[in-house]
C-alpha cells in the first residue's frame, strides 16, 4: 500500500505517541476483526443459547409475565445482534472498498481506524434530522423505520444452530419472502414522501427493481423449499446433512444470489440510490437518525443475505462437532461458530462483488431479472421436483 | 374467550367501511383500495369460520387463499386499466369516465 | 355368404372414395383421381357381382313346368341376407337399426348399379378430362354411387329415405356442376324442387305406415301390408308413389329430367336415366305388397301409361340429342310403371334390368357423339357414322334394344309388360303399343339424322318460341343457344376408354336381354319371382306378343326413314303443334306462370298476417323497450360510486331477503 | 388474555380502515391499507393458520400496497376528493343498513379454534381442490398477460 502525503493543515495530529494515519497496520486490523467476529459469537450465544437455557431452566416461561419478559429480552438482544452485525459492517466495508481501491480507508478513530463506525454513528445521532418543508411528515418518518424492521424481522427466523433460533416458523421460507418484500415499502415511501424528483426516480427505480426480483428470489427460494420437502428453516439445515444444497440446487443457488444482491440495492444494483445518476436517490433527503436507520437497515442485509445463503446452500450450522453430543451446549456453540464463519466468508463475497462489478443500465436489469433469472429460476424449480420425486427417493 | 362472533363482527364492521370507501371515492385507486378491504373482509370471514367450524376440511382457509389469489390478479388488471384511463384521460378521477352515461 | 357379408363395402367403398377425394383431391394430378374413383367402382362391380352370383345360388328355385311355375328348391338357409347393427337406439330400445338386406331383387339391382357406375367412371375419365373441377365431379359420382347403392340395400324404409335424400342433394348438385351458367342454376333448383316436393309423399307416407305398423323394416313391412285397411294403405302406397313419380320423372312431375341435362353430359345425363331415375321404380316395387293391398295399382298403371306415351310423343319434336334421350327415358319409366301396375312385377324389374344398360349405352354413346361432334344438335352432326365406326356400332344396338327389335334386349322386357298388360287391361296395352311406335319413330329419326346426314343447319334454334327459356324462366339473353360448329366438321372418335364403356355396355344391352327371354326358360323371372304372381307367361303365348310387338318397332322404323331419310328439314305437322310440342304442352310454363302464382296465394296471406299482426306486435315490444330505457337511462348515471351502489343495494337485499341462516 | 389482545388487534385493524377510508391523502391510504393487511395477517395467526397468515403478509400486506404505492407514483395522484355531501350520506345509510343486516346473523359462539399447518392446506389443496387450483393458476397467467396487454404502449 502505498503512502499517501496528506496536507497537513486539514489534519488534526493524533494524540497517541508514534501514530502515523498513513501507515496501514494490518496486525491491529486483523486483531480488531478477530475481536469483532468474538463479539458477535458472544452476542449470540448470549442470545440464542444463554437467555433461552436461563428461562427454561428457571421455569420462568409458563407464566404470562416470565414470558413477556423473555420476549422483550429476546427482542432486544436480536435488536442488539442487528446493531452490532451493522456497526462491524459498515467499517469492514470501508476499510475493505478502501483495501480493494488502494487506499488505507479510515485510519483515524481507534486503532487504525477501527472505531470509526461509533464516532459515524455519534456524529449522526447529533445531526439535526431535517425534513423539507413539502414532505408528508408522518410517511417521511415511517420509511426508514419500515426498512429497518423489515431487515430486522428476517433476523428472526434465520436459524444459527441446531434449536438455536429466535422464532422457528412452520412456514419461515415464506416468511422470508414476505419480510424481504417488506422492504421495498421503505424505499418506495422513502422517494414518495420527499416529493422531490431524485427521490421520484430513486423510488420508481427502487419499487421496479425490487418487486421484479422478488419474483426469481421466491422461485429459488420455493425450488429448495421443494427439495428439502418444508418450509421451515431448520429442516433445510437439517436436510443438507449428507450434502449442502449447492451442489442438487446449483441453478437455484445462482438464482438466488443474483437476486439478493439486487434486493440488497448494492452495485451492480444499486440504480435506486446511483449518487451519479440520483444523488442518493430515495434518501435524498435524509439526514440524522433518519439516514441512519436506511443506513443500518442496508447493512443488516448486507449480513442477513449472506447468512440465508448459508442456511440454504451451504449448510448452515454443519460442520465437524468432534463427537459432541449435537444436543449440547458445547456443540450448538461450535454450530454457530461455523454457522458466523461460513457467513463471514459470504459477506466478504458479496463486498467483493459490490467493489468491483460496474453498474447496470435499467433496461438491462430488468432484461435480466424477466429474461434471463424468471426462466432460469423455473427450470430450477422443475429440476427440484424432479430431483425430489426421483432422485433423492430412490 | 373469543368467539367466532368476534371474528365475524369484525368482519362485518370492516366490510362495511370497505363499502363505505366503495362508494365515497372519487380517486379510482381509492376505490381500488376499497375493495381490497372488501374482499379482505370477507377472507376473514371464511377463515374465521372454517377455523371454527371445519375442523377436517378446512373450506375456508382455503376459500381465503383464492379470495387473495383473486384479489391480486383483479387488482392487476384494475391497475392496467387505470394506467391506460391515465394515459387516456390524464386523471384517475372517476368523474372522466362517465362515457358510460345514459 | 362371403360375399353377403362383405356386403357393406359395397356402399362403404364409394364413400371413402369420396371422402378421399372431397379431401385430398387437388392433390391427385391429372386423371389420377378419375382412376382411383373408376378402380373403387370395380372393386364394388366385383363385390356386388359376387353378391348376384350368391343370391342366385341362394334363392329359391323355380320351375316352369306346362306354363305353370312350380318350387323346385326352398331357399337356402340365411336368404335372403341380412346385415344389421344397432343405430339410433334411444335408452335401451331397438330404435331403428341400420339394416342391410339383400334378396333377389336387391342383388341384381345392386349389380346393375354397381357395373352401370363402373362403366360412367370409366367412360367420364376421358370426357371430363380438363375440367376445372375433375376430382369434385368423381367425388360426387362417388358418393352418389354410395347412396344409390345404401337405398337399393337399405333394409327399411328409414335408411332408404335418407339414402334417397343424399341421391336428391347430389343429383342436385351434378346438374348443377356448370354453376356459373345461369341455364344450370336454373336446372338445379327446378329439379330439386320438383323432386323435394315429392319426397314430401314419401316422408308422410313413411310416417303414416310407422304409424300403422310400427316398423320401417321391409320385410316386415311386407308380411304385415296385409294387416293395412284398404283405405289406409291405398293412402301410404299413393303418397310412396308421389315419391316415385318425382323421383322417377313422371307425369306430371316429369319436367325436371329434361333440364337435368345441364349436367356434364354423358354422365350425369346417365345417372339421370339409368340408376337414380330407376330407384323410383325400385321404390315402387318395394312398396308392392302395400299398393296392392291398397287397391292402388290402376294409378300407377295409368300413371305409367299415359307417361309412356305423352314422353313418346313429345321426343320428335327435340333437336338435342341429350333431350330426345331424356324423353325416351321419361317414357320407358312409364313403361315400367305400367308393367308394375298390370302385376307385372317381375316384368317390371327385368325391363328397369334391360333399360339401365341400353339406355346407359344410348347415353354414353351420346355423350361421345357430343364429345366428338361438339354439338348436342342433331341436324348439326355431320355423318358421324363414318366418323365414328364404334360409336356407330354401339349405338346402333342401343337403339335397337329401345326400339324393341329381336334379339336386342328392350324386346324381351318391353314386349313381355305389353303382354302382362294386355292380359289386365288392354286399353293400357294399346296406348303401349302406340308409344312403342313412336319410340321406334323418334329413335330412327334421331339414328338417322344424327349418323348419316351431313351437318344442316339447325331448324329449331332460330325458332321464334326457342329464343328464351320459359321452361326454365329464364329470360331471352339468359340462355343463348350453343353455337353452331362449322358446316362441314370433322368429327372424331373418342378415346380408349370411352369406346370400351360403350362396347362394354353394347354387349351387356345384348346379353341381359336372353336372360328374361323364352329362350332361356325366362330365368331372370324365376329368379325374381315373389311367389303368386301371374307375369310369367308361357311362351306359346307369348309368341303372338312378340310378333305385333315387333311389327309395330318395324313400322316405326320404316315411318321413321321414309320421312326422314331425304329430307329432314321439311316441316310436316302445323307449326303450332311443333311449337306446342317443342314448348313440352306447355306444362312448365303452366307451373310457373300459374300453379307457382297460386302457391303463393298462402304465402302473401301470410305477409300480410306478419305485417300487420306479428310486426305491430315486434314493433310494440321494441317501444315498449325503447321507452323504458328512455326512462330507466337516468339510472345509468356513469358515476362508478352510483353502480357501486346499485350492487350494494342487490347485496343488501340478498342478504335480508336470501334469509342465510347459520 | 387474548381476548384483550383480540381487542387491541380488531381495534386496530378498524382503525387502519377507517384510515384508508377517510384519509385524503391516498399515500398515507396506502401505508394504512398495508397496516391493515398487516394486522389482519395477525389475526390468521390466531385463527391458527401460520399459512394463510404469511400469504396474507406477502401478497397482501406486502406485494399489493406496493402495487398501489407505484400506481400512485405513476399517476401522480396525491390527494382524494371527497364525493358530495348528499351521496356520502345515502351511502352511509347504505352501509348502516349493511352492517345491520350482518349483525342479524352474528350469533356464533364456538370458541375452540382449530389449527391447520401448512402441509393440510397444502394436500387439501392438490387433492380436493385441484381443478379450482389450477383455475386459478390460469386466472392469475390470465391477469398477467391482460394487464401487460392492456399497460402496453401501442406504438403507432
Amino acid at each position: 500500500m502505498s503512502r499517501m502525503p496528506l496536507p497537513l493543515d486539514r489534519h488534526i495530529k493524533p494524540k497517541l505517541v508514534g501514530y502515523d494515519p498513513t501507515r496501514p497496520r494490518p496486525g491491529v486490523e486483523r486483531l480488531a476483526y478477530t475481536l469483532f467476529f468474538g463479539s458477535l459469537w458472544a452476542l449470540v450465544v448470549v442470545a440464542y443459547g444463554l437467555v433461552p437455557a436461563l428461562f427454561r431452566s428457571q421455569g420462568w416461561l409458563d407464566g404470562a409475565l416470565g414470558f413477556f419478559f423473555y420476549a422483550v429480552i429476546e427482542a432486544l438482544l436480536a435488536f442488539g445482534i442487528a446493531a452490532v452485525v451493522a456497526l462491524i459492517l459498515i467499517v469492514v466495508l470501508r476499510k475493505y472498498l478502501g483495501k480493494v481501491q488502494e487506499r488505507v480507508g479510515p485510519m483515524h478513530y481507534g486503532p487504525a481506524g477501527v472505531l470509526q463506525t461509533v464516532f459515524d454513528a455519534l456524529k449522526l445521532l447529533g445531526k439535526e434530522d431535517f425534513a423539507p418543508a413539502n414532505v408528508d411528515p408522518l410517511i417521511f418518518r415511517l420509511a426508514p423505520a419500515i426498512t429497518f424492521v423489515s431487515a430486522f424481522l428476517m433476523l428472526v427466523a434465520v436459524p444459527v444452530a441446531g434449536g438455536w433460533v429466535m422464532a422457528d416458523l412452520n412456514v419461515g421460507l415464506l416468511f422470508i419472502v414476505a419480510a424481504s418484500t417488506l422492504g421495498a415499502y421503505g424505499v418506495v415511501l422513502g422517494g414518495l414522501a420527499q416529493g422531490g424528483k431524485w427521490g421520484m426516480l430513486g423510488a420508481f427505480r427502487a419499487g421496479a427493481q425490487l418487486v421484479s426480483y422478488e419474483v426469481p428470489l421466491a422461485l429459488a427460494l420455493l425450488a429448495v423449499g421443494v427439495y428439502s420437502g418444508s418450509l421451515r428453516l431448520s429442516d433445510i439445515v437439517e436436510h443438507q446433512q449428507g450434502l449442502w444444497h449447492v451442489v442438487p440446487m446449483f441453478i437455484p443457488f445462482l438464482v438466488y444470489l443474483v437476486a439478493s444482491i439486487a434486493e440488497l440495492k448494492s452495485t451492480p444494483f444499486d440504480l435506486p440510490e446511483a449518487e451519479s445518476e440520483l444523488i442518493g436517490g430515495f434518501n435524498t433527503e435524509y439526514s440524522g437518525m433518519s439516514f441512519a436507520f436506511f443506513f443500518l437497515a442496508e447493512f443488516v442485509e448486507l449480513f442477513l443475505l449472506p447468512a440465508l445463503v448459508v442456511v440454504l446452500f451451504f449448510g448452515g450450522w454443519h460442520g465437524p462437532l468432534f463427537g459432541l453430543d449435537p444436543a449440547s451446549f458445547a456443540a450448538q456453540a461450535l454450530q454457530s461458530f461455523y454457522f458466523l464463519v461460513k457467513t463471514a466468508v459470504w459477506v466478504w463475497i458479496f463486498m467483493w462483488i459490490r467493489a468491483t462489478l460496474p453498474r447496470f443500465r435499467d433496461d438491462q436489469l430488468m432484461d435480466l431479472a424477466w429474461k434471463g433469472l424468471l426462466p432460469l429460476a423455473l427450470f430450477g424449480l422443475i429440476l427440484a421436483a424432479f430431483l425430489r420425486m426421483f432422485v433423492e427417493v430412490v | 374467550m373469543i368467539t367466532l362472533g368476534h371474528y365475524l363482527t369484525l368482519s362485518a364492521v370492516l366490510f362495511a367501511i370497505g363499502l363505505f370507501g366503495v362508494l365515497t371515492k372519487r380517486n379510482v385507486i381509492a376505490v381500488l383500495m376499497s375493495v381490497e378491504i372488501l374482499l379482505n373482509a370477507a377472507a376473514i370471514a371464511f377463515a374465521a369460520t372454517a377455523a371454527y367450524r371445519d375442523p377436517l376440511f378446512f373450506s375456508g382457509q382455503l376459500f381465503a387463499l383464492f379470495i387473495i389469489v383473486v384479489a391480486a390478479a383483479e387488482l392487476s388488471i384494475g391497475f392496467a386499466i387505470l394506467l391506460t384511463l391515465y394515459r387516456h384521460a390524464g386523471s384517475v378521477s372517476t368523474d372522466v369516465i362517465e362515457e358510460m352515461r345514459g | 355368404m362371403i360375399y353377403a357379408n362383405l356386403s357393406y363395402w359395397i356402399p362403404l367403398l364409394p364413400f371413402l372414395g369420396f371422402l378421399m377425394l372431397i379431401l385430398l383431391g387437388p392433390l391427385f394430378r391429372g386423371r389420377l383421381s378419375g382412376w382411383f374413383a373408376t378402380l373403387t367402382m370395380a372393386l364394388v362391380a366385383f363385390l356386388a357381382l359376387g353378391l348376384l352370383a350368391e343370391a342366385l345360388r341362394a334363392a329359391p328355385q323355380w320351375r316352369l313346368v306346362g306354363g305353370e311355375v312350380e318350387l323346385a328348391r326352398g331357399a337356402l338357409s340365411g336368404f335372403p341376407f341380412r346385415l344389421e347393427w344397432p343405430w339410433l337406439s334411444i335408452q335401451g330400445e331397438a330404435g331403428i337399426s341400420l339394416t342391410f338386406y339383400i334378396d333377389q331383387l336387391a342383388a341384381l339391382v345392386v349389380a346393375m348399379v354397381a357395373v352401370a357406375s363402373l362403366f360412367i367412371h370409366l367412360f367420364s375419365i376421358g370426357y371430363m378430362d380438363g375440367e376445372a373441377r375433375y376430382p369434385t365431379f368423381f367425388a360426387y359420382l362417388q358418393l352418389f354411387t354410395a347412396a344409390m347403392l345404401t337405398f337399393v340395400m337399405a333394409g327399411n324404409f328409414f335408411i332408404a329415405l335418407l339414402a334417397w335424400e343424399v341421391m336428391g342433394l347430389m343429383s342436385y348438385l351434378l346438374i348443377g356442376f356448370y354453376y356459373k351458367k345461369k341455364t344450370a342454376q336454373a336446372a338445379m333448383k327446378k329439379a330439386f324442387l320438383t323432386t323435394k316436393l315429392a319426397d314430401l309423399g314419401f316422408m308422410l307416407g313413411l310416417f303414416w305406415l310407422y304409424k300403422e305398423l310400427g316398423t320401417f323394416d321391409l320385410a316386415t313391412v311386407a308380411e304385415k301390408a296385409a294387416l293395412l285397411a284398404v283405405p289406409v294403405a291405398s293412402g301410404i302406397g299413393l303418397l310412396v308413389f308421389v315419391a316415385a313419380i318425382g323421383k322417377s320423372a313422371q307425369f306430371p312431375l316429369h319436367v325436371w329430367l329434361l333440364d337435368a341435362m345441364e349436367g356434364p353430359t354423358p354422365v350425369s345425363a346417365m345417372i339421370h336415366a339409368a340408376t337414380m331415375v330407376a330407384a323410383g321404380v325400385y321404390l315402387t316395387g318395394r312398396f308392392y305388397p302395400v299398393l296392392e293391398q291398397g287397391q292402388a295399382l290402376g294409378y300407377v298403371a295409368w300413371i305409367g301409361g299415359i307417361t309412356a306415351l305423352f314422353a313418346a310423343v313429345l321426343a320428335p319434336a327435340f333437336a338435342d340429342v341429350k333431350k330426345i334421350m331424356a324423353w325416351s327415358t321419361v317414357s320407358q319409366l312409364g313403361y315400367m310403371f305400367l308393367g308394375l301396375g298390370v302385376f307385372g312385377w317381375a316384368a317390371a324389374m327385368f325391363h328397369l334390368l334391360t333399360h339401365a344398360f341400353f339406355k346407359a349405352l344410348l347415353f354414353l354413346g351420346s355423350g361421345s357423339m357430343i364429345h366428338g361432334s361438339k354439338t348436342q344438335d342433331i341436324f348439326e352432326m355431320n355423318r358421324l357414322g363414318r366418323y365414328m365406326p364404334w360409336t356407330w356400332v354401339t349405338f346402333a344396338v342401343g337403339a335397337l334394344a329401345l326400339i324393341g327389335v329381336p334379339p336386342f334386349a328392350g324386346f324381351w322386357s318391353k314386349d313381355l309388360i305389353l303382354d302382362v298388360a294386355k292380359e289386365h287391361a288392354p286399353v293400357l296395352w294399346f296406348i303401349g303399343m302406340v308409344a312403342a311406335f313412336f319410340t321406334a319413330f323418334y329413335t330412327t329419326r334421331m339414328f338417322v339424322i344424327a349418323f348419316h346426314h351431313p351437318s344442316l343447319p339447325s331448324p329449331w334454334k332460330a325458332a321464334a318460341w326457342n329464343k328464351d327459356c320459359p321452361e326454365l324462366n329464364l329470360k331471352a339473353g339468359d340462355c343463348p343457344p350453343d353455337p353452331a360448329p362449322e358446316p362441314d366438321h370433322k368429327p372424331h372418335e373418342s378415346g380408349a376408354e370411352m369406346i370400351i364403356a360403350l362396347v362394354a355396355l353394347a354387349a351387356l344391352s345384348l346379353i341381359v336381354g336372353f336372360w328374361g327371354s323364352p329362350l332361356f326358360g325366362q330365368s331372370l323371372l324365376l329368379f325374381l319371382y315373389p311367389g303368386e304372381a301371374p307375369e310369367i307367361i308361357p311362351a306359346s303365348k307369348l309368341f303372338g306378343g312378340y310378333v305385333i310387338g315387333t311389327l309395330v318397332a318395324l313400322a316405326g322404323i320404316a315411318v321413321a326413314w321414309g320421312l326422314y331419310a331425304r329430307d329432314p328439314l321439311k316441316q310436316r305437322a302445323p307449326l303450332w303443334l311443333t311449337q306446342a310440342l317443342q314448348r313440352r304442352l306447355y306444362i312448365d310454363e303452366f307451373y310457373y306462370r300459374v300453379v307457382a302464382e297460386v302457391a303463393q296465394w298462402p304465402t302473401k296471406a301470410l305477409w300480410l298476417l306478419d305485417t300487420y299482426v306479428v310486426d305491430v306486435v315486434v314493433d310494440a315490444v321494441g317501444y315498449v323497450t325503447m321507452i323504458t330505457g328512455q326512462a330507466l337511462r337516468y339510472l345509468q348515471s356513469g358515476k362508478l360510486a352510483v353502480y357501486a351502489l346499485y350492487i350494494a343495494l342487490g347485496a343488501l337485499a340478498l342478504v335480508f331477503l336470501g334469509g342465510a341462516r347459520w | 388474555m387474548s381476548l384483550v389482545a383480540f381487542a387491541i388487534l380488531a381495534g386496530l385493524i378498524l382503525a387502519g380502515a377507517l384510515v384508508v377510508v377517510f384519509s385524503s391523502n391516498i399515500v398515507r391510504a396506502a401505508v394504512a391499507l398495508a397496516f391493515t393487511f398487516f394486522l389482519i395477517a395477525g389475526l390468521y395467526f390466531m385463527l391458527g393458520s401460520p399459512m394463510l397468515a404469511v400469504v396474507q403478509f406477502a401478497v397482501n400486506a406486502a406485494a399489493i400496497p406496493i402495487l398501489t404505492l407505484f400506481i400512485i407514483m405513476m399517476t401522480r395522484s396525491r390527494s382524494v376528493r371527497p364525493a358530495s355531501g348528499i351521496f356520502v350520506l345515502v351511502a352511509l345509510a347504505v352501509v348502516i343498513a349493511f352492517a345491520g343486516g350482518l349483525w342479524a346473523y352474528l350469533g356464533a359462539a364456538e370458541t375452540q379454534v382449530f389449527p391447520v399447518s401448512p402441509e393440510g392446506i397444502g394436500l387439501r389443496l392438490l387433492s380436493v381442490t385441484l381443478f379450482p387450483f389450477e383455475v386459478a393458476s390460469v386466472l392469475l397467467l390470465l391477469a398477467m398477460v391482460g394487464a401487460i396487454v392492456l399497460a402496453r404502449r401501442v406504438e403507432e
